[in-house]
């Protein structure tokens, strides 16, 4: 076990107990906060896979963005009195055996069943990856690209249209 | 439409030129901060033109001069007073504290050559309770309290800005209080004895024992006597003792 | 060495531990919050197979995935800040009608 | 990894002496002296503050959630200390994560946010609560133009690794690998023809290699004062109106550290901008004829001389960037809310999103 691995099993365990403890907590802020310490393992798991691009852009969108405005979003619904954001659960029984069941199921396919070889040839990554990832986006993966500026513009105009306040329609 | 447009770029012409001029500001007190200001007082004739410069004074390493007529901590020369107690009654928050003893004894003249007829046996003045009027200077008939350029009187304990000018100890005002009690009591020996004929000098002397209404009238009585036009004798005591010498 | 399979461990029980969490939580964002976390494991599912790919395809596509997650987290937050303005809850069961 | 053997301590000393400077400078500014007392001229003032800040009681409130309270400064400070592993410091000492350095940059000092945000809720006072959310909103809001700005940069020098940008602006530029035959031109117009590879200097720093980043930088100057919550922009602090903002409520140690990152912040941005647009660790003596001054105030990469100047170079800009900061700090009243958020969102941006396309043009001028 050489420290690549030792540094992987610290992210990968930080990651899932993180996200078991946003399953059990009943605060909403601290579950809020768990989310980002697992998203944070999760980019150095990238990282580690040698997507430090996707990693750093993790950290960007993910922790920087998303979880920033979930916060806010907290903020905005609920009515600060000074108690803790608790939440109640539901439909326990059947989530958890979903959850169970479908993990269960998967980590015995991927362990004892599905057969990788076609990849353990070791074939090199390219040198740069953000030049390589850069010019592929704008050449083999440009119709993606453009689909997905669209549709981050059209979420922009979407969101600010969803959330605008409008007069009723009593008046 | 158009004139949002306009506003839009007026806008940013006028933050930016502003801005660069608050800056090339700053930057010139910055750059005259090497320059100090002399410590000058008012009565310099460009007290009110210095804009360069460091403004602050370093307090306690160097001072600004401070006017002769300062009026700040109050002064008793308790060898000029003959504790009259119209500071005490001017005051309008009540920081002069007197206790005062009949003398028995001759105390003989202040430096303006009033004669003394009263021991202090207490003069205090409470500064921390004091509000810098200057009404107790005023009233002052021998001018022995006055208020000095005296002004760095900070103290750690409030009590310490009480002042005693009082310049007898225990034992005296004890001594004093025993002669002006033994005194009195030949005096009334002396008036039952001589209830007929009147002794001259001694009628007021009884009255200022009680103090201060009778002190008052003891002030007034003279004064009617003396000179009936002068109409406001509480302000003017001068005179009035002066007359009474000239008896 | 980390070998294909770690990642993919980690990326499913990402992924189911969202699931449970999506099916049990009744605050709106925290069954955000299980989205979130289950296309994170997809993500990381996709970087474990472009570890061993040249032309790391997967990594692309995980940017793909994290664009769309960032739309979708944009519009779902700002409907349940509308759905709290009107129904004065942000409890996912208790809003029962389209109107408004 | 490297550079933080440098930076952590560097911080540490830079900050005392950054806060007695900023003691002097708004003093002098506003026609005072400052600290006189402790020491000559009030030299060990920061030190006496900052004892006495270590020795001060670590207060959380009662009604706080501690958990969050506690660990919120070491996120912020974590956040923008982890800033500055990506900095290179001299022509041959580089930071880590090379291949994404300024977007991973960019990245990890945003996540302060999040400790600002857990300090302000965490406190559970609404001065508190309303700071953090108010330097939230300008925290994020502010991002955009700087990444836009940087995005500038990096259209023009086609690269995220810093240490590639900084070799790019200096006479070294065909020292670094894959750059051998790379040439400057003057403002970086290649019809002009005029090499200016050899003058280096201030010919070669970027806003002088492509001219449209000068616009770019003043956007990158203000939207980082921003960024780093410093006046005009400190609303989210607002001494006069919010106590403190998001750090009401701590004390002490805490507090200190908190203010560390402020400083920590300040330095970050300037360091950033210094390597991105002021030629970074280069020189700015041009070679003018037979007068080397680039050659004799660059040095060799690798030899000491080199790092020396190098390191000289890049901290003195670094510094007398600060040294602006500062002015500015001491100039310009606070904004408000509202015109503070347009400022952003209607002023700065549009002009960014604009400056991209212009640094578009203008790269393909400079091929």
């Amino acid at each position: 076990m050489n420290w690549m691995t030792t540094i992987f099993y610290f992210f990968g365990a930080i990651t899932v107990l993180s996200a078991l403890g946003i399953l059990f907590t009943r605060n909403v802020l601290h579950a809020t906060f768990l989310l980002m310490l697992s998203f944070f393992s999760v980019a150095g798991i990238y990282v580690l896979g040698n997507a430090s691009f996707i990693g750093v852009t993790q950290l960007l969108i993910y922790v920087g963005g998303i979880l920033i405005l979930m916060v806010f979003g907290l903020m905005l619904t609920t009515k600060l009195n000074g108690k803790a954001l608790v939440t109640e659960n539901h439909n326990r029984l059947i989530g958890v055996l979903l959850g169970t069941v479908f993990f269960s199921i998967l980590s015995y396919i991927i362990i004892f069943s599905a057969n990788f070889e076609m990849l353990k040839s070791n074939k090199t990554l390219p040198e740069n990856a953000v030049e390589f990832i850069g010019i592929n986006l704008m050449s083999n993966y440009l119709i993606p690209f453009e689909i997905a500026a669209i549709l981050l513009l059209v979420a922009l105009i979407g969101a600010a249209v969803i959330s605008e306040k409008r007069k009723e329609k009593q008046e | 439409m158009k004139k949002k447009q306009g506003k839009y770029w007026k806008n940013i012409r006028i933050a930016s030129s502003t801005l660069f001029q608050g800056l090339i500001q700053t930057s010139k007190h910055f750059r005259k901060a090497f320059k100090q200001r002399n410590a000058i007082g008012v009565e310099e004739e460009n007290y009110f033109h210095r804009s360069d410069g460091l403004q602050t004074v370093l307090y306690p390493h160097e001072l600004l001069p401070i006017p002769d007529n300062g009026r700040y901590r109050l002064h008793n020369e308790m060898d000029d007073c003959i504790v009259c107690d119209k500071c005490a009654k001017i005051c309008p928050v009540d920081c002069i504290d007197i206790e005062p003893i009949r003398a028995v004894e001759d105390l003989g003249k202040t430096s303006d050559g009033t004669p003394k007829r009263i021991h202090g046996a207490k003069f205090d003045i409470d500064m921390s309770k004091c509000c810098f009027c200057g009404l107790c200077t005023t009233v002052c008939p021998t001018e022995c309290l006055t208020m000095t350029n005296e002004f760095n009187f900070s103290e750690f304990d409030v009590t310490k800005h009480n002042y005693e000018f009082a310049t007898l100890t225990p034992h005296e005002i004890t001594e004093k209080l025993e002669a002006l009690e033994s005194f009195n009591k030949e005096k009334e020996k002396n008036e039952l004895k001589n209830k007929e004929s009147k002794v001259e000098g001694t009628q007021p002397r009884p009255k200022i024992k009680m103090k201060p209404v009778i002190k008052d009238s003891a002030i007034e009585e003279p004064d009617k006597n003396v000179s009936g036009n002068i109409k406001k004798p509480k302000f003017r005591p001068r005179p009035i003792i002066k007359k009474k010498k000239e008896d | 060495m980390i070998t294909l399979q770690h990642f993919l461990i980690i990326g499913i029980s990402l992924f189911s531990i969202g699931l449970t969490t999506v099916i049990i939580k009744k605050n709106a964002i925290l069954v955000l919050l299980g989205i979130e976390l289950m296309l994170n494991g997809a993500n990381v599912n996709l970087i474990g197979f472009s570890t061993n790919d040249p032309q790391i395809q997967g990594q692309i596509f995980s940017l793909f995935v994290i664009v769309v997650a960032a739309a979708e987290a944009v519009v779902a937050l700002a409907i349940v800040v509308r759905v709290y303005q009107y129904f004065n809850t942000s409890n996912v069961d208790e809003p029962k009608e389209l109107k408004g | 990894m490297s550079t933080i053997i440098f930076f952590l301590p560097f911080i540490l000393i830079y900050t005392i002496f950054a806060v007695y400077g900023e003691r002097k400078i708004s003093a002098f500014i506003q026609d005072r002296y400052g600290p006189m007392e402790v020491g000559k001229y009030g030299w060990y003032q920061t030190v006496a503050d900052l004892l006495k800040l270590i020795q001060k009681e670590d207060i959380v409130p009662k009604k706080a959630s501690k958990k969050l309270f506690l660990i919120a400064p070491v996120i912020i400070f974590t956040s923008i200390f982890c800033g500055f592993v990506v900095l290179p410091i001299t022509s041959s000492w580089e930071g880590t994560l090379t291949q994404n350095g300024v977007y991973f940059l960019l990245a990890i000092v945003s996540l302060d946010v999040v400790g600002i945000l857990m300090a302000g809720w965490g406190a559970n006072s609404k001065y508190s609560l309303l700071g953090a959310l108010r330097s939230v909103a300008q925290i994020i809001s502010y991002e955009i133009p700087v990444t836009l700005s940087v995005l500038c940069v990096i259209m023009i020098s086609q690269s995220l690794n810093l240490q590639e940008i900084s070799y790019q602006q200096g006479i070294l530029i065909n020292a670094f690998p894959d750059m051998e035959n790379v040439k400057n031109y003057l403002f970086g117009i290649s019809a002009l023809n005029i090499d200016v590879t050899n003058w280096g200097g201030v010919f070669t720093w970027n806003i002088f290699r492509a001219p449209v980043l000068i616009p770019v930088f003043i956007i990158y100057f203000i939207s980082t004062l921003a960024e780093s919550n410093r006046a005009p922009f400190d609303l989210p602090e607002a001494e006069s109106e919010l106590v403190a903002g998001f750090h009401t409520e701590y004390s002490g140690f805490r507090w200190a550290i908190i203010m560390l990152s402020e400083y920590g912040m300040m330095l970050l941005v300037a360091l950033l901008g210094v390597i991105l647009f002021l030629g970074s660790w280069n020189t700015p003596l041009p070679n003018i004829g037979n007068i080397m001054l680039a050659n004799w105030t660059t040095g060799e990469p690798e030899t000491i001389a080199g790092n020396l100047w190098s390191v000289f170079w890049l901290l003195s800009k670094a510094l007398m960037w600060i040294a602006v900061q500062m002015w500015v700090r001491w100039t310009y009243p606070r904004l408000r809310i509202d015109q503070l958020m347009s400022l952003s969102w209607k002023y700065l941006t549009p002009f960014a999103m604009f400056l991209i396309f212009v640094s578009g043009l203008w790269r393909l001028l400079m091929i």
